[in-house]
């Protein structure tokens, strides 16, 4: 069928929509999903627009079987991506974490809704941040984007796959209602000019191939189902061969590479914007829907003659320690505005080591921070300075 | 008498070249059935004649489902319970080829029997062969949704209250369109009905009835895997083709083993592509909308 | 407060009416075809249909920054609730519209802009209730100068499916004659532009 | 003979002659192959393999008419039967 | 004709002591036929004499779910396809009194369908309403396990590649005690069948077609819930005691309802105190264990 | 039956059984559960002890519906509970998310093995700490306790039924696999001598009765099926009758309530143990297995003259904040060896906000930290100093 | 009488009459009573109620003979039927 | 290294063995019946049979912080594998004990004490291999000193299911028969005690 894969041109389009079109611009191929608000659109539009496109959409029978159904399809050659919101995204934690431990390249797309448990469906929240980083057991590392709008919401899908392919691993989109559902501008690219990394496969013969043995970058290249490599992958601790060996010294091994691969490359990893940062003895450090409050609240107080900066976290996993550390020696104090009780805020106290104040400016959910409060709280850490 | 140097003997074992040699021994139990099932599941596959490259085999966790990091092919030890959706994925990503999906009673009906019902509804390609040990041997014993009622295990010490399933009703029931069952000791039916059921497209189950000495056999003195397995073989009867409904599993009379369905149906992607090409007239065929008051019987 | 530039519009009603596909037809016809910046963001609660419901657009020639609308120019209310529940948001010399059947008002601020039309009613001679959103948005086309009257209407037009075009597109000449109408008797009264003697 | 049964194919085909191999440090001992053999090629070693088994001795080497049902029954890949050469 | 203000009635609605009127307008659809059923539930509560404080009501998430905040019963509305498991505790920890769970299709047979059948399986004692509407109502109308062949849906725009279970069919294999299908027209027989599974002990499963209008019926022009749920009547035909398996939903020729299965089994709680008791003989009868070597037919 | 419930005498018994006498003297008496190593001896016991003290085991299909039949039989007035390791733990965080919501009192003991995925399924890891802080999507708050002897499975598994019925919330039990298997003297007291909380019933009639209106302390009383108070309880955002709404005022009341409670009562909450701390200059801060590393370490320190001190915390969540701030301007550095590669080393860093130095002894898991590289972390933080 | 079956209670039970209640503001006008009312005691009104839909309104109200259908069937609770007494 | 007062016990072998019940029955017999401090821990393999596998006990007149051996003063060698990977780890003077039949011992330590016993034919004599592990305890209760014999003895009582409480017995004392005349022998012989000649 002679259906687009890419739209190039300008859309008004929400941000469900746009991740999918990114998704598949990335060359995404294969969606394993179960609809629920606020990311039923993505699930939607995917099952329109792959059956054309030579893609797959199945609708599984629960968020379980989407993640490892979404495994499976990266392990038979497609990217492959999945969507979901909070008690989805909890569902698919094991599998999440089977993916990391078989180093499985594909994309989380989580629209975050006010919680706990079912909490707002329909409504606003940040409340999954933690859960993103942390919420599949044992240690690991993972990666996550959060776009603050649809365009974001089509670039950062891009990016999510092409993260998913350089380090393979899932990557996480952590995205939010507002931002799944508002609709804006979205500009796609002509699709040459759309960077994609692809797979990494093997360069030598099977006899000769390890399928967890690292190129220097500490990631592996990766195998097919089909592609006459027989490769054995486990969720067991395992070593370059993936064979499962059952001691410590093969586990500080595994955990080391599937670690030390995101530890190692921060910097290639991690993406922020700044706005208003030159001079500011505050800075605003935000990300995804809150980032938009923050900025608008920014401007405001530079409109009042207040030194306010805003740091927009594209990259919020790994956390940007050291720009953290670095900033918190050149400001009165850093105010976080989140749709939760504090999660990523804890990282930033963390970081900052008491070099300069932070302050959480929380919020419940099930709306967004009015630029006003983010104001206040800038007056007032003004005046605690 | 003392311990002593096995030799190599100079022939390599004919399965050799589908095993991961550096793999062996393995990790089951001497008597355990799992090492014979999986000797079937292997001359099987060699028997249907498939390109090995092209054949894939997906587990889940178990005892059973240790048999993906022996066999040398792709082969994905995945998450408790979910073999079948990651098997689901890597089908329909790569539609060429065979897969199989090899594990344990507990990962395919207790944990992962929601993904068991729905592959065999949608009439996902692949191939599942389930040993049945009625219990769950890697965790060291405890009750399943195989476990006979009254039998023994380590979490129904004093005998199991829950009845269990008929595996093969519960595929016959969701729609797989092969299902046979055997012990472990029909090797060449149990070889044929693996092969056959790799022949087929669509969601295919073959059950294996299979002894557990170390667990199941030892809480219930059902004596050594040699014993087991033939008390097992001694009590089959086959009854090819009966409705799957009545082939039970009753220790006092008989354990029905056979093959039970062996029909057509298209199979996920051929529907798929078949509503996808946008030629089948809209559903439903007529529904009478809007067609004016007319009166019903409500009772 | 949204920054000057920025053009704040509430439309309001209940599920089932349409409501978000009106604003996301005005957002469409702002940012793609008068090349300005838009966004849509709508609230409702769990019904899918009949509980309240609304579709907040910014409409601006800068980048926008907050996306929700704190204190609407423009309020369209369509429903009793809607209005009840929103009337209060309105900014000083606001635009407030409602229809006709569904909403009774109260007391209004002088300062406003007000007009009412019977969209539903209009939506339901033409066929189908469905399309009073797009009415409404005729109306609108009408009665304010957010978007350009051709931007809005090819944003409908190429916002509904194929089959109902030219249904909607009575739809919405239906409702701009309606506004047009109103307009010339307003500018004939010269005066009073307070209350819309129709409702 | 002593087969349950009598397969399909035992009179239209030649009984061929086996030889029979084992793979002792693959045994586990569990006696399957000496059980089910259908000529009684096997017995149990007193000996223990480096794991601590007990696995079958060839007895009637003569007897083997590699029917195989060694090989495929053995859960430990630990035994199998080839056509018997002239040589051997 | 402008909007006008209701006149409150003097006297109350029958049920309102069942309900919390404070919630009420429920979220549900004009047309809807959750409201039908519910109302139904509640006529067969009253009906099955139950001591009022001693029901309780359990749903999952979803349009039906929401049932169990309208009713005034001690009412838990738990997570997505957890109602039966959160049953299961909510009985073995109170034996006493009646425990429904009304959910919807893909609650119940979607992320809900291991727990279905394994709580049919044990026999736990619920009674399980499920309104069937073909589609997930609550998230907009995307396929379903009960979603036709072919008909259209948010994510099946062209026609749902799968095809459906036959829910009283995977009742009924999976061990429940009692299992009927009605449409939501069926208001008599819909409330008899509830108040009858109620009077049961053991897994009773009342599965009902009911129109969503606003999703599946729209997407497939069956017009408003009025014209659906008779299209679903008209083409009903009652065949009670019929195997379930035939118990089809083909909605080319007819939507068979009736009451399938009633029988009696006994419970889990039944079977853990019979057990315990330590009086039954060790499982199982006789197992010829070590029984000397006896050459089987291994083919 | 005739079988004891409180097994009063000295035992020599490994962490799983020490946690069920616990559980049962704590008066569970309903279990749900699915076998996982190394948790497994906690159903294994569960289902022999409970049928013959009129309790009821019952293996459910999974850990999904274990941890909803545990809310069940919670709300049907039996105190109950629950056991897993890591794969199962992130299956059950769902209704973990759940039981938060709905104030459900609970235990859920997490016998911890290493991960992430299957890893090593016998051998020991501590990698969910922090899943179990934040691996339910939404915010909240939890309590989570970390024994580090089969004696403290059975007291700690005492004190979390103990803090769920107080605060009304699944109290966790973070033990690991070590503690878990290994067998040691276990002293039970005699019954009466065993402080028990009881559930807190309503005190006013079925009209007057709003489910989640807190007493003074931030908590409400608890109504069971059957009890005649008809209540509804839903995962949505609730009132205090428990009815859903669905706004950002009502979801902020609730969380305020499920947050508060617990951060308003830390100090009835958090246990620690110190020892040889009076003039530390080192302190190691440990929990569970880590902590008998840590013990010796500290005691070998000292007898080579040190200044190290341990300071051992009981419970984990809510984290000791107050307590780590003053220790971190009493102590040139804080270490912890942890069997992971940093989670709760994080919140530790965050609260001594760079009054000291904070050093992670990481450990991939499969064995525990030998004291000796405890004590070399010591001797380096001291030459650091 | 249209029923389309013939009620088994119909000729042995008196047919009582009935008084039919209707509570406006809780109707989404779906139709149902009306369509399925046996007696065509109800038609649709031309007004909306608050929440915008149309309610059944009496039309025929001596035809009703309290069968408590459209109480039953109607899905929010917005009709029922009483026992018509003496004095109404 | 441990502190001085702790006792490590290293008994080694493989899945069905009974090694860790052997260790669980040692350190009951301390930490109950001899009112000492004890700790077991056990390390095994994915194997629910024939892995390799351990039981380490530690005993003490003290509390024990760390539960693991590190050095053991005791190691028990129940195969060939579980003797070829811990051999290394036994201390200066430690007390070496194997099964004669499944290990084959290379060079030794001329600082170890060193018995071998034949438990498994032993216990097969007796009628089941199965109880090896408690010959292997009886031989270990009058080689060392860990526990005392009657706190052994107990111990091993209250651990074996009731109906084989006879037969345990039993293998127990042959355990302990063997070992107490290995010593006499060994005590007659008066010197070379780092050979066992039935090696
Ligand atoms: C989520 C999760 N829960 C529990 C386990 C523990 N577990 C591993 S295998 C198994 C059951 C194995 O039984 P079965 O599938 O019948 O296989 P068998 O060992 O009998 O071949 C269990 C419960 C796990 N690995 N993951
Ligand atoms: C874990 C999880 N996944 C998905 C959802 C979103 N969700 C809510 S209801 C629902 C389906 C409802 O369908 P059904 O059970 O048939 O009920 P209906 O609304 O049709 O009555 C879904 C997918 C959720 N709440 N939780
Ligand atoms: S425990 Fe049972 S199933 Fe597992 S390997 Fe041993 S005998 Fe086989
Ligand atoms: S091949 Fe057949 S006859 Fe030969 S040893 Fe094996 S089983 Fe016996
Ligand atoms: S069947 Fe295999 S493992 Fe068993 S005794 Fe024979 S050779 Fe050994
Ligand atoms: S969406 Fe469908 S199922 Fe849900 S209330 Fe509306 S009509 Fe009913
Ligand atoms: S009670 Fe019966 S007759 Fe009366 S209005 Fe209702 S349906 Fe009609
Ligand atoms: S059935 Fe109920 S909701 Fe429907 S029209 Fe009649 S009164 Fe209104
Ligand atoms: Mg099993
Ligand atoms: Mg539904």
């Amino acid at each position: 069928m002679a259906a687009k894969t890419v739209l190039t041109g300008t859309h008004f389009m929400n941000g469900d929509y746009a991740c999918c079109e990114g998704a598949i611009a990335a060359g995404c191929r294969f969606f394993g999903g179960y609809p629920i608000t606020p990311a039923t659109e993505v699930a939607e539009r995917m099952s329109s627009r792959l059956p054309d496109i030579g893609g797959i959409y199945i609708q599984m029978e629960d968020e379980l079987a989407s993640m490892a159904a979404v495994l499976g399809a990266s392990w038979g050659g497609m990217k492959a991506m999945t969507s979901t919101s909070g008690p989805g995204f909890s569902l698919m934690m094991e599998n999440i974490g089977l993916g990391i431990c078989t180093e499985t390249p594909c994309v989380v797309c989580n629209v975050q809704r006010a919680g706990p448990s079912t909490g707002l469906p329909t409504l606003v929240g940040q409340g999954d941040m933690m859960q993103a980083r942390w919420g599949s057991h044992g240690h690991y590392e993972i990666i996550a984007v959060a776009p603050s709008s649809p365009q974001e919401m089509f670039d950062f899908t891009i990016r999510a796959f092409n993260l998913s392919e350089q380090y393979r691993l899932p990557v996480m989109i952590m995205a939010d209602e507002v931002v799944g559902h508002m609709t804006e501008k979205v500009v796609i690219p002509p699709e040459d000019s759309i960077e994609l990394v692809p797979r990494r496969r093997p360069a030598v013969p099977p006899e000769k191939f390890r399928p967890f043995k690292p190129d220097p970058d500490g990631v592996a290249p990766m195998a097919s189902f089909g592609d006459g490599y027989r490769v054995h992958i486990t969720g067991l601790t395992h070593d370059q061969r993936g064979y499962p060996v059952m001691d410590a010294i093969a586990q500080e091994d595994m955990v080391n590479r599937i670690v030390g691969k995101i530890r190692n490359n921060l910097d290639d990893i991690i993406r922020y914007e700044t706005a208003d940062m030159d001079d500011a003895e505050i800075a605003v450090v935000a990300y995804g829907i809150a980032a938009r409050s923050a900025r608008r609240a920014v401007r405001e107080a530079r409109e009042k003659g207040l030194r306010a900066g805003l740091l927009k976290l594209n990259t919020v996993w790994p956390f940007p320690e050291k720009l953290i550390r670095e900033l918190a020696g050149n400001v009165h104090a850093m105010i976080m505005p989140e749709i939760n009780y504090g999660q990523m805020v804890l990282e930033l106290e963390r970081c900052a080591a008491g070099r300069c104040t932070v302050r959480l400016v929380p919020h419940a959910g099930g709306s967004i921070h009015s630029p006003k409060t983010v104001l206040n709280a800038i007056e007032t850490a003004l005046k605690e300075a | 008498m003392g311990a002593k140097r096995g030799r190599k003997p100079a022939l390599r074992h004919p399965q050799d070249d589908l095993l991961r040699t550096d793999r062996i021994p393995h990790i089951w139990c001497s008597g355990c059935g799992i090492g014979t099932v999986f000797s079937c599941v292997l001359s099987a596959i060699k028997k249907s004649g498939h390109p090995l490259d092209d054949v894939a085999m997906v587990s889940g966790i178990g005892c059973t489902g240790r048999m993906a990091g022996y066999v040398k092919l792709d082969s994905y030890h995945t998450t408790h319970g979910r073999a079948i959706p990651f098997a689901t994925g890597l089908r329909l990503a790569r539609p060429q080829g065979k897969i199989l999906v090899c594990s344990g009673d507990g990962d395919l009906l207790a944990i992962g029997g929601n993904h068991f019902i729905h592959a065999a509804r949608r009439n996902i390609d692949i191939t599942v062969v389930c040993v049945n040990n009625f219990n769950y041997g890697m965790t060291g014993g405890q009750l399943a949704p195989s476990t006979p009622f009254n039998a023994r295990t380590t979490t129904s010490p004093i005998g199991c209250p829950e009845e269990p399933f008929n595996f093969c009703h519960m595929a016959a029931a969701s729609g797989a369109v092969y299902v046979a069952r055997w012990t472990a000791l029909h090797i060449r039916r149990l070889t044929d009905s693996i092969s056959e059921a790799l022949q087929k497209r669509g969601f295919s189950f073959v059950e294996v009835l299979s002894p557990c000495p170390t667990s199941f056999g030892r809480r219930n003195k059902m004596g050594k895997g040699l014993d087991i397995v033939k008390y097992y073989h001694d009590k089959s009867v086959i009854r090819n083709n009966i409705d799957p409904k009545e082939a039970t599993l009753d220790f006092s009379t008989n354990l029905v083993v056979g093959k039970f369905v062996d029909i057509e149906r298209p199979t996920f992607l051929d529907n798929y592509q078949l509503i996808n090409k946008r030629e089948l007239p809209a559903w439903p065929a007529s529904t009478d909308k809007g067609a004016g008051k007319k009166a019903a019987g409500l009772v | 407060m949204a920054p000057q530039h920025e053009k704040e519009i509430l439309i309001t009603g209940f599920g089932g009416q349409g409501i978000v596909l009106a604003g996301n037809i005005l957002g469409k016809a702002a940012a793609i075809h008068d090349g300005k910046h838009a966004t849509l963001t709508q609230s409702y609660g769990p019904e899918a249909r009949g509980g309240s419901c609304s579709a907040q657009v910014m409409i601006s020639d800068e980048e926008i920054l907050f996306p929700y609308v704190e204190q609407p120019q423009v309020l369209v209310c369509m429903s009793q609730e809607s209005y009840t529940k929103n009337i209060g948001l309105l900014g000083p010399g606001g635009l407030l519209i409602w229809d006709t059947d569904l909403v009774q008002t109260g007391e209004h601020d002088p300062n406003w802009v007000t007009y009412s039309i019977p969209a539903t009613r209009f939506a339901e001679e033409l066929g189908s209730e469905m399309m009073a959103n797009i009415v409404m948005l005729g109306f609108l086309s009408a009665v304010s100068d957010l978007v350009s009257v051709e931007a809005l209407r090819q944003a409908v037009l190429s916002s509904v499916p194929p089959q109902t075009k030219d249904k909607n597109a009575k739809a919405f000449e239906r409702g701009r004659e309606y506004g047009e109408a109103i307009l010339k008797s307003v500018a004939m009264q010269d005066e009073s532009r307070n209350r819309d003697d129709k409702t | 003979m002593k087969y349950w049964r009598t397969p399909l194919d035992l009179h239209t085909i030649q009984v061929s002659k086996g030889k029979v191999v084992i793979i002792e440090e693959r045994c586990k001992g569990c006696q399957l192959c000496i059980q089910y053999c259908p000529r009684d090629v096997l017995e149990m070693s007193k000996a223990f393999n480096p794991k601590g088994y007990h696995y079958p001795e060839v007895v009637n080497e003569s007897q083997c008419v590699n029917c195989h049902f060694c090989e495929v029954l053995c859960p430990d890949f630990a035994i199998f039967s080839v056509e018997a050469t002239e040589k051997q």
